[in-house]
């Protein structure tokens, strides 16, 4: 065991995992985070904690992850290098592991152009899988990134990426998982899947590498809740691919959010089926009440207990 | 409205420009009273410079009679002229002068009686402006 | 600096002889005048000749004419061939013709009329003079494509005694008239006519052929071109033509698709090579005779009249010698060349039918032939228009018309311009089209744009004309009225050569760098700076209004010229 | 070279509002070039100057002077005698050129005209582009030579983010996303094996300009 999470030890089992996410809330109303949280609770193994995502300022993800801790579901702590130098990264790493995260993801971080600090100053001291190697070294060296200097105490971290293999160049989005695996990370969670063809072509690229064995691959899913948020991500979020009969769907759906719900379901049990997904990461944006519906449905319950 | 001659000058192309200008002399059109005209080898020779000197030096408006476009004997004299009028337009807005005291006007050859409408046209609007402030 | 001399235009009693007297005494007043005369009409050339014996006399150094439109005068003396001592620059015009000064209420007008003559001796006291140079040129040419264009080219050059380069990219010359059979008016053998062209070009002693040559690089401009080629063998040669004739042609390409895939759906230049080469009727293509023949035109090349006077002539060859029955299909018949006319009415007595049709036809296989369907169009009420069935043997296609693919190197290489259709671009469509926009430079024939055997032999004509008369005396003299770079202020911007419109300027290592060695700098004493070849500018001052330091000036009309034309003393404030 | 933008004239007008004659310099390097600082950018502001403060009636008398290159002291030094004659500059040289200036001239108050941009190439004519962030520790041996530090907008050095989409940048949908260039410029170079190599973590904080003022010295050659 690295860390021994909840979520490592499922992974490690061969069990199909299932991590949640959850968005902090624009400011320190922790009532927020106690209603999602407990939304979730019970129907997932983990819980993703977003690091000011989209770049919006947020709750930090390292005080929710905390708040998740105390109510007893086990926290992903998300950490971006778009805000932190590699001070701040490993002094956050120190005080993240004191109170008990267990569970990191290491993002790049969305462009602060995108959030509601624009005039901020970008970081990027690192990139996300030189932010991998960094933790693996506190984790297996105990030493500093880059320096001899040794860590009084230790990192106890079940080390995440993300993985989008939906952006451009495609051929290269295997490399770079290739790369991320060589800096050490654990697992994996992708970017929402709704072109199936070409995650498989994907998986198939994984597997001919034999990555897949080296890595524990959850593939991202998020319902659709109508049929304008299928169009808007389509046209508007780069990296994310849907295909023109899925937008259809929804669209001409009677009532577009089950239909997003059954559609979702439908992914999910077929993405178990490809070789090398060893679970799935539900990201249902402001949605968090149908995860329980969603897990149901794909008869993802109960959420295996072990000791 | 100010009653004054407003001073223009006018930079003729030598392919469109003067001859037009040749025309208006021999139809014995009506000039505006204080008309400088300066005759130059193509539109592309005018430059930006010399036409913030013409008003800073009293002027109160400028008029170009060049070719139209596609027309220019320099093939591509005409849209250089045009893109550092633009450039112009930008530093006398920014400095709280009318743009309209620069005005470019496209001619043909034989374009006489479009040359002083629009010399007569462009005294009109000049007086309504009133005489040049940067004088 | 010596006196002004001023001639006084009465342009054929415009001015009344009262008006003159009352400038007389303002005239006078003027430090710098030398003398005043009065004339009739400047324009003639009695009057010409008197003003060119006056200044002869040689008690001024430059002149202002107070009269009309300086065009006028500048035009005429040019026809007259007036040659006058003073330098032709040092010479300015009072248009007091504008705003007929003389009609003013008299106070108002003398105080222009002396605005405007103060104002043109400020500008003659400024102008400094231009002269010529002259450059000596060897009778050389390069020629750029062996096709019937530069082919035609080559030989009257030679005939004039010009030394000529002839450089083709294939193994035969011939280029795209290898395609062409039979002439369109008498219907004689053309490959005769090409052949006995192609060994004129061989034997002649004045032509050096280089087949399956290319050219690499071109320097220098007008009248002192360095231009490298390489052969097939890899071998460079480098020559030194005074001019350039591109006529590189243009290149056929026809996309054969479902039906039009068919054995029996053939070229122009299929058939063409048929009919030339079958002696009697019948006709067979394809194991089969042939006894009708549809020709589909305009589905590409919609302004190109090629495929029309084609189809007339190859209509009319299949119609008498073959017995065929002919239908030719078009969107409109297009024989706007010598002679055209008649040979589509013959054809139309002759018996071949033509049909108009606006939506493609569609064509199917019946019993092993084709049936063409169309909409007839002559009725014009849509609704009214029957659709019409044609079975035939045989379909004649045209192909498709497009630039040379090399058109973009040659463009690049010789900095001329390139239409965005592809085609090479011809300098101003209101000047001789065979002139690129670089001095020195011609296109001829289909590089240009796809024409028929006689224009591009007409177009031949007129460039071996320009070209002999260029070559004539063996120097070339232009006139300094030009842009000129101050090459210490030059920032090596790119800025003129980009901007050129005649791609008269380059880059290249021509100043001085060490102030101590007078003449004969080697090259590696030179720094690089924008260079304005004299023979190759226009003067049209476009790179001068570029300019970002300000390093360019033009000669014939400095700022200071333009500043005094503006009515400011161009010192003050500068 | 350096690439620079004209300020706008209301905000040079601002700095110059006490001063009732100024020099204004130019640059007849990077700053001519690119069409911000050179003679003919000098004679224009100059004027629309001149213009913009006859028309308040506090008239403005400039004195217009370009150097060949303004960051050389000694260049700076010839504009000696016409500072003598003004209140204050506006230098249309980059920054460096402003500040050589400012070192040769203590006591004269010295403006900037031009926003110094970044160090870029001509695409076409009139069409810049940044292509070096001058980080002090070149890798461009490593990206097949497209720079990902000052064409990539989060600076990746390990390949693309997800908001690589059809070649392009998600942050400006105009520009080539970089590691899609480097992909491809390596894939026709067939080096694509370099992209599995893990580039470290660059060292900013002593090659960069977070290590402070940066200098080159070169003992061999000082007088």
């Amino acid at each position: 065991m690295k860390a021994g999470s909840n979520l490592e030890k499922i992974l490690s089992k061969g069990l199909f995992a299932v991590t949640g996410e959850l968005g902090p809330p624009k400011g320190n109303d922790v009532s927020v985070v106690k209603r999602k949280a407990d939304l979730l609770r019970g129907y997932v193994d983990a819980v993703n904690i977003t690091d000011n995502q989209t770049a919006i300022v947020r709750m930090s993800s390292i005080a929710t992850s905390t708040l998740l801790l105390q109510m007893g579901i086990e926290p992903v702590m998300q950490m971006t290098t778009r805000d932190r130098n590699r001070i701040a990264i490993q002094s956050d790493i120190f005080g993240a592991t004191a109170l008990g995260i267990k569970n990191i993801l290491c993002l790049t971080g969305d462009h602060h152009t995108f959030g509601n600090q624009v005039d901020s100053k970008n970081v990027h001291d690192i990139d996300s899988i030189q932010l991998i190697d960094c933790v693996k070294t506190m984790r297996d060296q105990g030493t500093l990134m880059g320096g001899e200097e040794k860590i009084e105490g230790k990192i106890e971290l079940f080390i995440g990426a993300a993985e989008n293999p939906f952006a451009d160049p495609f051929e290269f989005r295997v490399i770079r998982l290739a790369k991320k695996i060589k800096a050490g990370v654990d697992f994996i969670q992708t970017q929402c899947i709704y072109d199936m063809k070409r995650f498989k072509e994907w998986m198939k690229m994984v597997r001919d590498r034999g990555l897949h064995e080296k890595v524990h691959i959850l593939a991202g899913v998020t319902p659709l809740k109508s049929g304008g948020m299928a169009r808007y991500m389509a046209k508007n979020v780069s990296g994310i691919i849907i295909p023109e009969e899925i937008i259809d769907r929804i669209v001409k759906a009677k009532k577009p959010a089950e239909e997003g719900i059954k559609l979702c379901v439908e992914q999910i049990q077929e993405l178990k089926e490809i070789e090398g997904i060893h679970g799935v990461h539900i990201m249902a944006i402001e949605w968090e009440q149908m995860v329980s519906q969603i897990t149901e449905m794909a008869g993802l319950l109960p959420r295996p207990k072990i000791e | 409205m100010v009653d004054f001659d407003p001073k223009i000058i006018a930079f003729c192309c030598d392919q469109s420009g003067y001859p037009s200008l040749d025309m208006a002399n021999s139809l014995r059109l009506n000039f505006p009273k204080n008309v400088e005209i300066v005759r130059v080898p193509c539109g592309g020779r005018i430059e930006a410079h010399h036409l913030l000197r013409a008003l800073e030096t009293g002027a109160d408006g400028v008029i170009l009679f060049i070719c139209y476009e596609e027309n220019c004997q320099f093939l591509r004299g005409n849209l250089r002229v045009k893109g550092r009028i633009l450039y112009l337009h930008k530093i006398l807005e920014k400095i709280g002068i009318e743009k309209e005291r620069i005005e470019v006007c496209y001619l043909a050859t034989n374009n006489g009686v479009k040359l002083i409408e629009a010399l007569n046209r462009k005294a009109e609007e000049l007086k309504r402006l009133g005489p040049n402030p940067c004088k | 600096m010596g006196q002004i001399a001023v001639f006084i235009d009465r342009m054929r009693q415009t001015i009344p002889n009262s008006f003159i007297e009352k400038l007389h005494p303002i005239i006078k007043e003027i430090p710098e005048i030398g003398f005043i005369s009065v004339e009739e009409d400047l324009t003639s050339s009695d009057a010409i000749q008197r003003m060119s014996k006056r200044l002869e006399q040689g008690s001024v150094d430059r002149m202002i004419i107070i009269g009309g439109s300086p065009k006028n005068y500048e035009s005429s003396f040019h026809r007259f061939g007036f040659t006058t001592p003073l330098n032709p620059y040092q010479f300015s015009v009072a248009n007091i013709k504008q705003q007929s000064l003389w009609n003013l209420p008299e106070e108002e007008s003398l105080k222009k009329t002396k605005e405007i003559i103060l104002k043109s001796i400020r500008i003659v006291s400024l102008s400094k003079p231009i002269h010529t140079q002259t450059i000596p040129i060897n009778p050389e040419v390069l020629i750029i494509g062996g096709g019937i264009a530069g082919i035609s080219v080559a030989l009257a050059l030679a005939q004039s005694g010009i030394h000529v380069n002839l450089i083709e990219k294939e193994k035969v010359l011939g280029g795209g008239m290898n395609e062409l059979r039979i002439f369109y008016q008498d219907l004689g053998d053309a490959q005769k006519w090409l052949e006995e062209k192609i060994s004129d070009v061989t034997s002649n002693q004045n032509i050096n052929l280089f087949t399956q040559t290319e050219l690499i690089y071109l320097k220098g401009h007008i009248g002192r071109f360095e231009a490298k080629v390489r052969k097939f063998d890899e071998t460079e040669i480098i020559l030194h033509p005074s001019l350039i004739v591109v006529a590189t042609g243009f290149k056929r390409e026809i996309q054969r698709e479902g039906i039009f895939a068919h054995r029996r759906v053939v070229t122009f230049s299929e058939i063409e090579k048929l009919i030339s080469e079958t002696k009697a009727p019948p006709l067979y293509w394809d194991g089969r005779e042939i006894q009708t023949v549809t020709f589909i035109i305009d589905r590409v090349n919609e302004d190109i009249k090629i495929d029309s006077i084609n189809a007339i002539k190859q209509a009319l060859l299949l119609q008498n010698r073959f017995e065929c029955q002919v239908i030719i299909l078009c969107k409109d018949v297009k024989v706007s060349s010598d002679g055209m006319e008649r040979l589509y009415r013959r054809a139309r007595q002759e018996g071949v039918i033509f049909f108009k049709y606006e939506e493609p036809p569609k064509l199917s296989l019946v019993n092993g032939q084709f049936q063409i369907d169309i909409k007839d169009t002559s009725v014009i009420k849509k609704e009214d228009q029957w659709s019409v069935s044609i079975l035939s043997d045989l379909i004649v296609l045209s192909e498709s018309f497009k630039p040379n693919p090399s058109n973009e190197k040659i463009s690049r290489l010789l900095g001329i311009h390139l239409g965005d259709n592809g085609f090479l671009m011809e300098d101003n469509p209101q000047l001789l089209r065979i002139r690129s926009n670089r001095r020195g430079i011609f296109i001829l024939g289909g590089c240009r744009f796809p024409q028929t055997l006689s224009e591009t032999l007409i177009e031949g004509n007129a460039v071996s004309e320009e070209v002999i008369r260029f070559l004539r005396n063996g120097t070339y003299t232009y006139e300094l009225s030009v842009a000129e770079v101050d090459p210490q202020k030059c920032a090596l911007c790119y800025t003129c050569p980009r901007v050129c419109p005649h791609s008269a300027i380059t880059i290249e290592k021509y100043a001085e760098r060490n102030i101590y060695i007078t003449y004969g700098i080697p090259e590696q004493n030179q720094w690089p700076a924008a260079k304005v070849d004299p023979a190759a500018c226009f003067g049209c001052g476009i790179c001068v209004g570029e300019c970002p330091a300000k390093a360019i000036t033009l000669r014939h009309q400095p700022d200071e010229l333009i500043l005094t034309q503006m009515g400011i003393n161009y010192k003050h404030n500068s | 070279m350096i690439k620079a933008e004209q300020k706008p004239i209301d905000e040079i007008l601002r700095s110059i509002d006490p001063y009732n004659k100024i020099l204004l310099s130019g640059c007849g390097a990077c700053v001519t070039v690119c069409h911000a600082g050179g003679e003919k950018e000098v004679g224009l502001l100059a004027s629309a100057l001149r213009m913009a403060r006859k028309k308040i009636g506090k008239p403005l008398e400039v004195l217009e002077a370009t150097a060949p290159r303004q960051c050389e002291p000694e260049f700076a030094l010839e504009f000696s005698e016409m500072i003598e004659k003004v209140e204050a500059v506006v230098s249309l040289a980059c920054g460096v050129g402003v500040q050589t200036l400012v070192r040769h001239f203590p006591k004269m108050p010295i403006f900037p005209g031009v926003n110094t941009t970044f160090l870029g190439e001509t695409i076409t004519h009139g069409l810049w582009e940044e292509r070096c962030q001058a980080c002090g520790n070149c890798i461009l041996d490593k990206t097949g030579g497209i720079c990902p530090i000052s064409r990539c907008a989060k600076q990746l050095l390990n390949g693309p983010c997800g908001g690589s989409s059809k070649g392009k940048c998600e942050i400006k949908k105009e520009a080539d996303c970089a590691w899609q260039l480097i992909y491809d410029r390596l894939n026709a170079l067939g080096q694509l094996h370099k992209l599995e190599e893990i580039i470290p973590a660059k060292r900013w904080g002593v090659e960069s300009r977070d290590s402070g003022l940066r200098r080159i010295i070169r003992e061999d050659l000082k007088i």
